[in-house]
This record gives structure tokens, C-alpha cells and sequence, in this order.
């Protein structure tokens, strides 16, 4: 089940996506077992992320509006960096900034470290204030991308969105800019309203959408890219089980990443591994 | 080390109107179990009900896990239908252990269901401290398991809200300053709905010198520190997690208001 | 319950979707009951559609790659106006052009007749060899609805995509350019493959993705648009109950649709209607 | 008139391995059903089974409905786990009726679980008829009905796959020109596996004369209509719909290779 894509070789296709497999320090037994792990977004300062509530359930999916808490990059690198090297598996660090500038940081910061590459947040909906998502924008993403890899040599991943985007023009303008694969659908935009209090119910008031509930639409994103771009492509949305694997890989992608699944059971990957190799 | 354990149903109970007790053979985790803990139990393997839904465990031998919960939406109402035999997929244990506590003198505040996860630390800090449990409840009905706690407890402050048993009103109302000085209580755990923990948290104005431990409640994702999205604001601004920091937290340390549903 | 935007007033908020409820010949009791009925697509010449299987079910959704099967305008303004005009409530008819031409021919044969308007279908994803929507491009919308709305004073209402635009844009676009009201989100892009033969299962290829698992997401591009703008929307995507209707009012929308719904349950709008009675 | 009816089960056997026999209460569409509808069933009412599912109506009485199904994914799984007293949420009656026919001969061809609507269909017949029923299926196990149908038909010719009953091989291949001919058969009735029909098509250009009605399949939406889901292309090539202008088609008018699932 190896897939090699440029200089990285992978033991298996199954990636652990960020945000659902916390900064890598916990389950190390699964962990060690997968294609590798994506942290939890990364950003320059510490956040504390969203009001309560930060998840809720919708059909088939999930809605969470976490709002990226993390310890920023400096504590990151003192106290999770450490532990996360002893993993036995590819560890990829999602950094998201706010600005060019923080990108080039958070590169320059993590850059040389013994992690196997950077995946580049351009599409995380849960941050305030923000008109629209870099990934929404094909010289955006150019322009960031390309300034993160004249920094570095290591493996980049570009996480897109398929949110108000053809993520084909993205993906291309990733690919263009020098990314080693794209990654996505990140979630789909969503909100939810209580009807008594007649108010949004997430803290954050919108969220982002992920689960089962997107996978037809996940699918259909990345087999709509393979179709024009022969480019290597980590497929997610709703994996839940082996079958979701492969009709990702028929789709067109090279590797997935389990999101959503992780909080529903934090052994999926192990399970999902296993059904694939009966 | 946590596990997920499909786990057998030996027997389910009405035990009020809205309360049911559910009893688990879950060896896996029964074994590890410490007071203060929870499990997540997955309503369904459809994905009608995606995320899992924390319940504390209210007693523990070395196969079995007692679950006490009030139905109140539609994850629980389902769980309510489940019968004896069927199984059902269950992670734990989570969270922390309760402090290790001897030779003091407790006092345990219970709300309503609140009794759940106080049923269980009752029973393991009865062994080597003195316990008063003072415990409140809507109705008389709702007073569970007054026998055995009894048996745990030196003292037992009983209250409703209807005044149907024991006193009438609020039990926060009833932890009185100069008994607890009388006494020399030094620790207080109290679980019960949030506005009776910010009912508390004033109260404790008059308590200077006692540690308040609560169990805490917020919306899970996960259940084991992956997905950020349970929390508790602390005093700092950064939020602690209820699922693996937790789910019991000094009072003095946390924001209540943080913590709406 | 009433509703009026601008000429016309509907009994309740009620819609039943275009392509959910046929031509509108069946089930006149529920028809007449609710605030209008919006017609199956029709298009200037017949269609028979795509090939088998044309819809299947996903976790909380739909697929249907049903592609615009009618008996195009001559014969629906022969055989089925004549039944329609008997119906006690508004009648849109849903106009699927390919080409502004066709939009204008479209126009000009249904603009006299006795229907209470035009849905301008700018947004279905079942038509083969269409490279984008024309609901994707502000400047497509705007020349579509302009050569429409010069020739007709129906109310006209614009249905408009969620996939890969920003719906802010187009309903703008939609509105500065003379539409009464805009309808969305349509059905999400989707796709699904059967794991053993390894191909793509509907008959289409691909398919429109609707129901519950697009409820979070329809609701978001509503309140988004309506933050910013002030106009009638029709609003849909997985409404299955009276909750989701309260809920899809709450985010913005002025009348609802049903879609998928209808298909689970012909009489689901009489019985949403009569739970937001009681 | 369509309507939707809460249907309680009155009955629910397994017949073999697979295939499954449901009564159910439904006297609103029991009363209003004729020979070759069909009806939809929604197997729960949350969204994991969109869609319903389409069943033939194998038995009919005033207050009564049975279906026959053969369990072959997931919605034909979770039906067969469904007990009596519990209700079921169905559609119906939907589809046409079978022609009406008096003082013909008639054959009817069912393959497996195709005996389901044509045994509805031998019931009505038989009274004003003379019935023909060559009947095949994999085991002998799955020869459902006999006794029944052998009350109904004047002469049954039963076949398996696997030999275990009746003639060797698949039904199909029983049909007998020369028979035909000479009992004067003019109307035929097939239901059963597309490759059945199809084969059945072939073996046709044998039979001139006589007006081959089947039963159709496809993945149907809505049942009743409203959606364009469902549908078999005409040689004309356009679509007709399977739930309003069929289930039942003359063969000779449709393209079944437009059919695959
Ligand atoms: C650590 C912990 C221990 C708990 N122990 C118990 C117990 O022993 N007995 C008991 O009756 N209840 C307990 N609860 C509360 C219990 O989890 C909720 O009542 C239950 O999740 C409600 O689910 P529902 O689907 O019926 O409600 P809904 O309101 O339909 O649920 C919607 C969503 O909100 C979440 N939610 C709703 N209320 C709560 C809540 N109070 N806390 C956390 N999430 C909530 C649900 O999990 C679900 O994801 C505990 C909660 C936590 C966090
Ligand atoms: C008019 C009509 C009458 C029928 N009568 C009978 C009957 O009396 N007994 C019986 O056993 N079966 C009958 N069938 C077939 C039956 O509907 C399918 O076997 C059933 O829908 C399969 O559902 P599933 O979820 O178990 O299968 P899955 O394969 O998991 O279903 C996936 C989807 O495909 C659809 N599908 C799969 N197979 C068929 C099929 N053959 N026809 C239509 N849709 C299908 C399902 O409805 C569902 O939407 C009939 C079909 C039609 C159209
Ligand atoms: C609780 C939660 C937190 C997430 N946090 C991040 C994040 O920090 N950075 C990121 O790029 N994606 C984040 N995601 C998106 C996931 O990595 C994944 O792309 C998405 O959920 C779709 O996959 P799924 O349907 O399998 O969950 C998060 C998702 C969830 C559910
Ligand atoms: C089977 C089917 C056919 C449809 N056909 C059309 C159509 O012809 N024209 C159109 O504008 N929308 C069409 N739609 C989209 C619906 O009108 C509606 O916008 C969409 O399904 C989202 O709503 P829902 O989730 O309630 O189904 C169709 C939807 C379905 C499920
Ligand atoms: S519930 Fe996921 S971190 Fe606590
Ligand atoms: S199934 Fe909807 S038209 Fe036949």
C-alpha cells in the first residue's frame, strides 16, 4: 500500500487530517500506524479560538467552529516539537497565518525542523473578521505559496477549499507556485439556528461543515481537478470507512486524510487500515 | 489507556419519568475506571447521530460500567429504546481522576442528575474520608438511590424543589457556612446543571477555605483531546479542555459563563 | 402566513422545487394548497434526459443526474399550461437555456401566458459538455436576466448556484439586472462510484447533490448574502420538516422551497404546513 | 388515489435465506389496490434511507398488503430486521394495472423473487382465464407458493438452476413454441432479473404472435411521478416512467439495455 510522491514515500494512503488529531501527541500507537499526521493548525501567536459551543451535529455531518486554538508556533516548537519526533510516521505541520507575513514566519520557524513538511492552511473558515479565504483566490494562493517555498525545501501541501472557488483554478495556481500536492475539500461553509432563541448556535456563529454529508461533493472536486491535472491530490470529506478510501483514490487521489471520522472514533484509521488490507 | 469496547447491555432501567440507569459489560474499560470519569457512548452506527455523546460513570465492578442519564434530546431519547443484550460502542475511560483525598472531611453537592458521577467518587472516597452529601433534586422521585448513599455518607442533606422530600428549595441554599466551619469540610465536588454551579460560585464567597471541585459539561467532538472543541475558559482567557483536563475543575480556576450550551 | 414581494402575494412561504414536483400535473390537491409550485426545467426543444440510474441516495442526501428531461415548450405550452392554469396557486415555470437565444425564446413563448412568473434556471448541473454554469459568472447572470427582463413583466425570480462562486455576487448581479428574487442553492456538484466495477454509478456521470447534508450550507450562502443585501430569497436545501423552514426563514429567506423532501414524501408540504400552523 | 399510509406489521416471515414475507395493515391502499401496482416503502425515518423502496404488492386483501422482497443491500437489510406491531411508513398505490383480460390464455413466467407481483397478477387472472405459470428460480428452496399457485394455474411448469426441482436450467428456456402455438396462448406475463428479460427478449422473435407484458425495475425517486428518476427508454427513444406508465410494459416497446442498475 506504499505511495511515494516526490521524495516522501508513504507506508500507507491514510493521513490523520488537522484539526481532528489534535498536535500528534496522543494515540501515538495509531498515529505510528498511518500514512502520517497533520497537526492542528499552527498559527504565529497563541489563540484561544471560539465561544462555546464550538461543535455541533447536522445530518450526516458535523458543523465546528473552533477558531484554531493552538499555542502558536514558539510554544510549538518548545513543547510539542520534541514529542512529535520520536512518531514513526510522517509529520506534517499545518501553519495558517493571517498574513504573508505570518506565513514567512511561521515557515522560517519551522522550515529546518526534522517534521516532513508544511501544509499551508489557505482555507480555514473559522477565523473572524476575514472577507474571504486566501484559497478563494488564485493569485492569493499563488502569492503565498510562492513565498513559503523560496523559504523552504521541504514537502508543502496546499490545503484548499471548495467553498465559492472552482479549486481547480487553485489547485493549479498551487501547483504552479511549487506545492508538492494540494489537499482537500477543507469544510464547507455552514451555519445552524436555534429556533427558540432564534440565534446561531455555534460560538463562533458560522462554522464549517465536514462528514459523510460532503462527501459526494468531495469526490466530485477532485475527480473534477483530475480530469484536466495530473497532480497529486490528498482526498478527504466524510471518510468513514474503507470503501470511502477507495472511492477517493478512484476519484483520483493519491492520498486521504481521515477528518471528521477521528472524533467519531479515534481508532478509525487503525479499522479502516485493517479492512484494507483484508 | 483508553479503549473502545463494544459493549453489552445487561440491563436498562426506567427509574423516573425522565432518568434511566444503564448497565454496561464493559470489562476493557471497567477495569482502568477511576472517580471522575466518563465514557462516550455512539448512539447509533447511522450517521444520523455523528457525534457521541459523554456520560460520567456512576458505578464500577470489574466487568461492568453503570451509566445514570436523563433523556433531554434526541441522542438520549435513542439511547432510552436500546435493550438488554443489544450492544453498544463505547469509549473510555476519559478524563481525569478526582484528587486523592484521605483522612478528610467531604462534603458532595448532587443537582438532579449531578448524582451520576458523585455516585462514584462517593464510593471510592468513602473509604477513607468522612462524606456529607447534600443532594437536591425537582422531586421526591428524582431522589435516587437514597439507600446506598446513605450507606456511604455520615450525613445526608436531602432537598426539592417542590418541597416533596427533605427541604424545600435549592440545595446549594442549604451548605451552611458555620456547619462547614463546625465540621472543619475542607473539600467540596459538586455536579449538577450549570446554573446550580453558578449558584454555587457565589455562594463560595462565604467558603474561603474550601477547594470546590466541579464537574464540568460542554459539547464534545471527540471526547480525548483531538478536536478542541470542548473547553472551559479559565481565569487566564485560555480554555482548558473538559475532556482530558477535566471534567473536574477547582471552581476558583473557570470562567462558568464560558460554558453556556 | 401570507408573504407578497413586490406584485404578488403568496398564501403561505411555501414552494414546492423546481424538478421535485414534475410539470405540476399531479397531486393538485397539495399543489393548490401551498404558496406556489415551480415546474420541472423546461427547455426549448424535448429532452429526454441522461441514462439510467439517475438518482441515488448518499449519507443524508441525494444524487440525481435526472439532465433536464421535458417535452420542451411547444408541447408543455400545449398539453400541460392548459391543466396548470386551473391550479389555485402561483405558477412558476423553470426555463433551462443553453444559450441566451434559447433564454429568449424561452421568454418570449411563456411570457404572455397565464403563469404567475419565470424561474430562470441559471445553475443546473445535469446538462453535458457545459464547461461552467451561468450562474458561476456575475456577467453572465447580468446579460441572461437583462435580455429576459426586457421582455417580460412577469416576476422573474433567478436560480442561482452555491458551486465554486460566491452567491453574494450573482445575486446581486441577478438583482441590479431586474430579477423580483433569487432561489438557492441548487444542488451541490457530486459524484459516487461503485467500488467494485470501479466507475462512476449514475448514468450522468455526475450529479446534483441535495437534501439535509447540504441544510448547513444552503443556510450559510443565505444569511451571507442576506448580511449584505437586502432582497427577496427563496431559500432551499434539505428541508425536511417545519424546523428547517423556521430555521431557513431565521437565516434570511423569504419564501422556501421543497426539493428532495417531495420525493420522500409527496404530501411532506401539507404536513409542514399544517405543523407551522399548530 | 396515492396516499401515504402508517402501516402496522401484522407479520414477518423469512421464507428462505433471503427472501422475506411482510404483512401489513393498510386498509387506506388494500382497498384501492389492482394487479401490477406497487408500493413504496420508507425503511426509517431518519436519513440514512433516503429514498424509499419500491415492492411489488404479491397479495391483497381488504384490510391487507403483502409484500414479498429479497433482502440484497442495505434498505432490504434494515427492512428485515423491522417486527410486528412496529409501523412502517408507505406509499402507495402506485402504478398502473394490468390490462384487463377475459377468456384468454395466458402465461406467466416469474423468475425468483418475480413471482412477487405475479402472484397478485395469477389471483386476479385465474377468475375469468386460463393460466399458464412456468416458474424458475436457483434451489428448490426458493420455489415459493406452490400450493397457491397450483390452485390458480392450470398447469405449472417449475424449474431450478441447480437442478434440485423441477426441470434443469433457467425457466426461460421451457418456453415452448410449439406449446404455444398449440394451446393458443396469445398473452404472456414475465417478471424477474433483467438478464431474464432479456433473454426473454430474444427467445420472442419465436413467439409472433403473442403480447409479452414484464415487469420493470429501475431506482425510482419519488414512485408517483414527480421526479424523471425512473425510467425505460422507448424504441423510440424517448423515457417513459416505470412508476406511472408501467411497472408493467409490452416488451416489444422497450429498450432494455437502457435498464442497467
Ligand atoms: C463529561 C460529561 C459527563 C456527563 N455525564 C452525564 C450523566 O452522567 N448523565 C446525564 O444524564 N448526562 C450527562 N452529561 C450530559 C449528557 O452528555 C447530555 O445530556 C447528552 O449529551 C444530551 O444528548 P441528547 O442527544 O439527548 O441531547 P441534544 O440536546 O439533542 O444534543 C445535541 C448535542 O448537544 C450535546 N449536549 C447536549 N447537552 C449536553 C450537555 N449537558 N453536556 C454535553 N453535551 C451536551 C449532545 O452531546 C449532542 O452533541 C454529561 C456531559 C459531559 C460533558
Ligand atoms: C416497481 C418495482 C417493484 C419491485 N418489487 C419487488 C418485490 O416485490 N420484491 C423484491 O424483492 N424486490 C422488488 N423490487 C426491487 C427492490 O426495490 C430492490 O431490491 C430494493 O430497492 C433494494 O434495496 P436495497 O436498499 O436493499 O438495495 P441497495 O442496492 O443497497 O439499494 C441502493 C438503491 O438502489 C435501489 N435499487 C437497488 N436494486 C433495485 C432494483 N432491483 N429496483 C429498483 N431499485 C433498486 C434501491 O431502491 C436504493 O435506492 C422492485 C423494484 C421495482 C422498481
Ligand atoms: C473539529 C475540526 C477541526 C478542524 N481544524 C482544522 C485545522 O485546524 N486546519 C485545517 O486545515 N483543517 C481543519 N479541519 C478540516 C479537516 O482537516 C478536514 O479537511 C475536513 O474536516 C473535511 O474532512 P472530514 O469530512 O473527513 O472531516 C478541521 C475539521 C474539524 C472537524
Ligand atoms: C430529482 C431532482 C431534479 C431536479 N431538477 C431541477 C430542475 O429541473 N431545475 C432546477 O432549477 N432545479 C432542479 N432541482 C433542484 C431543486 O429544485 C432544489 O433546488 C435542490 O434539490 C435543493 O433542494 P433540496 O435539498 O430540498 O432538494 C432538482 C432536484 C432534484 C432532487
Ligand atoms: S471533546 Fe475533543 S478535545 Fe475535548
Ligand atoms: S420514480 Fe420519480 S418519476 Fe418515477
Amino acid at each position: 500500500m506504499k505511495v511515494t510522491i516526490k521524495n516522501l514515500t508513504f507506508k500507507n494512503p491514510i493521513l490523520l487530517a488537522s484539526g481532528t488529531y489534535g498536535l500528534g501527541t496522543k494515540f501515538i500507537g495509531v498515529i505510528n500506524k498511518m500514512g502520517g499526521i497533520i497537526t492542528k493548525g499552527i498559527t504565529v501567536n497563541e489563540r484561544f479560538g471560539n465561544p462555546l459551543p464550538r461543535i455541533i451535529e447536522t445530518p450526516s455531518g458535523i458543523l465546528n467552529s473552533v477558531g484554531l486554538e493552538n499555542p502558536g508556533v514558539k510554544k510549538f516548537k518548545e513543547k510539542i516539537l520534541p514529542i512529535l519526533s520520536k512518531l514513526n510516521t510522517h509529520i506534517f505541520v499545518n501553519i495558517a497565518g493571517t498574513t504573508i507575513e505570518e506565513f514567512i514566519i511561521l515557515t522560517e520557524e519551522l522550515g529546518e525542523t526534522e517534521i516532513s513538511g508544511l501544509e499551508i492552511n489557505l482555507s480555514c473558515p473559522n477565523i473572524k473578521n476575514r472577507q474571504r479565504l486566501p484559497a478563494q483566490s488564485p493569485k492569493l494562493v499563488s502569492k503565498i505559496v510562492s513565498a513559503i517555498r523560496k523559504r523552504t525545501n521541504k514537502f508543502l501541501i496546499a490545503k484548499l477549499t471548495a467553498n465559492f472557488v472552482d479549486p481547480l483554478d487553485t489547485a493549479r495556481a498551487a501547483i504552479d507556485s511549487g506545492v508538492d500536492a494540494v489537499s482537500l475539500i477543507n469544510t464547507l461553509y455552514g451555519i445552524a439556528f436555534d429556533i427558540n432563541t432564534k440565534k446561531p448556535i455555534l460560538g463562533g456563529i458560522t462554522g464549517g461543515l465536514s462528514g459523510p454529508a460532503i462527501k459526494p461533493f468531495a469526490l466530485y472536486c477532485i475527480w473534477h481537478i483530475k480530469q484536466k491535472l495530473d497532480i497529486p491530490i490528498i482526498g478527504g470529506g466524510g471518510i468513514m470507512n474503507a470503501n470511502d478510501v477507495k472511492e477517493f483514490i478512484l476519484a483520483g487521489a493519491k492520498l486521504v486524510a481521515i477528518g471528521s471520522g477521528n472524533l467519531v472514533d479515534p481508532f478509525l484509521g487503525l479499522k479502516i487500515l485493517k479492512e484494507l488490507e483484508d | 489507556m483508553i479503549v473502545t469496547e463494544s459493549a453489552q447491555i445487561i440491563a436498562h432501567h426506567q427509574l423516573t419519568e425522565e432518568i434511566f440507569s444503564l448497565l454496561l459489560e464493559a470489562p476493557k474499560i471497567a477495569t482502568q475506571v477511576k472517580p471522575g470519569q466518563f465514557v462516550m457512548i455512539r448512539i447509533s452506527d447511522n450517521y444520523s447521530f455523528m457525534l457521541r455523546r459523554p456520560f460520567a460513570i456512576a458505578d464500577c465492578t470489574q466487568n461492568n460500567i453503570r451509566i445514570i442519564y436523563r433523556v433531554v434530546g434526541k441522542g438520549t431519547k435513542e439511547l432510552s429504546k436500546r435493550k438488554p443484550k443489544e450492544n453498544l460502542d463505547i469509549l473510555g475511560p476519559l478524563g481525569r481522576s478526582i484528587p486523592n483525598l484521605k483522612n478528610k472531611k467531604i462534603a458532595l453537592c448532587a443537582g438532579g442528575i449531578g448524582i451520576a458521577p458523585l455516585k462514584l467518587v462517593a464510593s471510592k472516597l468513602a473509604q477513607t474520608n468522612e462524606l456529607y452529601l447534600y443532594y437536591g433534586a425537582k422531586t421526591k422521585k428524582e431522589l435516587l438511590f437514597l439507600n446506598e448513599l446513605k450507606a456511604l455518607c455520615g450525613k445526608l442533606i436531602l432537598a426539592t424543589e417542590d418541597g416533596s422530600w427533605g427541604k424545600k428549595g435549592l440545595i446549594v441554599n442549604f451548605l451552611d457556612v458555620a456547619f462547614f466551619k463546625e465540621q472543619k469540610i475542607e473539600v467540596l465536588f459538586a455536579a449538577g446543571p450549570l446554573k446550580m454551579l453558578k449558584n454555587l460560585k457565589i455562594k463560595l464567597k462565604d467558603f474561603p477555605q474550601l477547594i470546590p471541585y466541579v464537574f464540568l459539561e460542554s459539547r464534545m467532538g471527540c471526547g480525548c483531546g483531538l478536536c478542541y472543541c470542548c473547553g472551559v475558559k479559565t481565569i487566564n482567557g485560555e480554555y482548558l479542555r473538559i475532556c482530558t483536563d477535566g471534567p473536574v475543575f477547582n471552581l476558583h480556576q473557570v470562567e462558568l459563563t464560558s460554558l453556556e450550551l
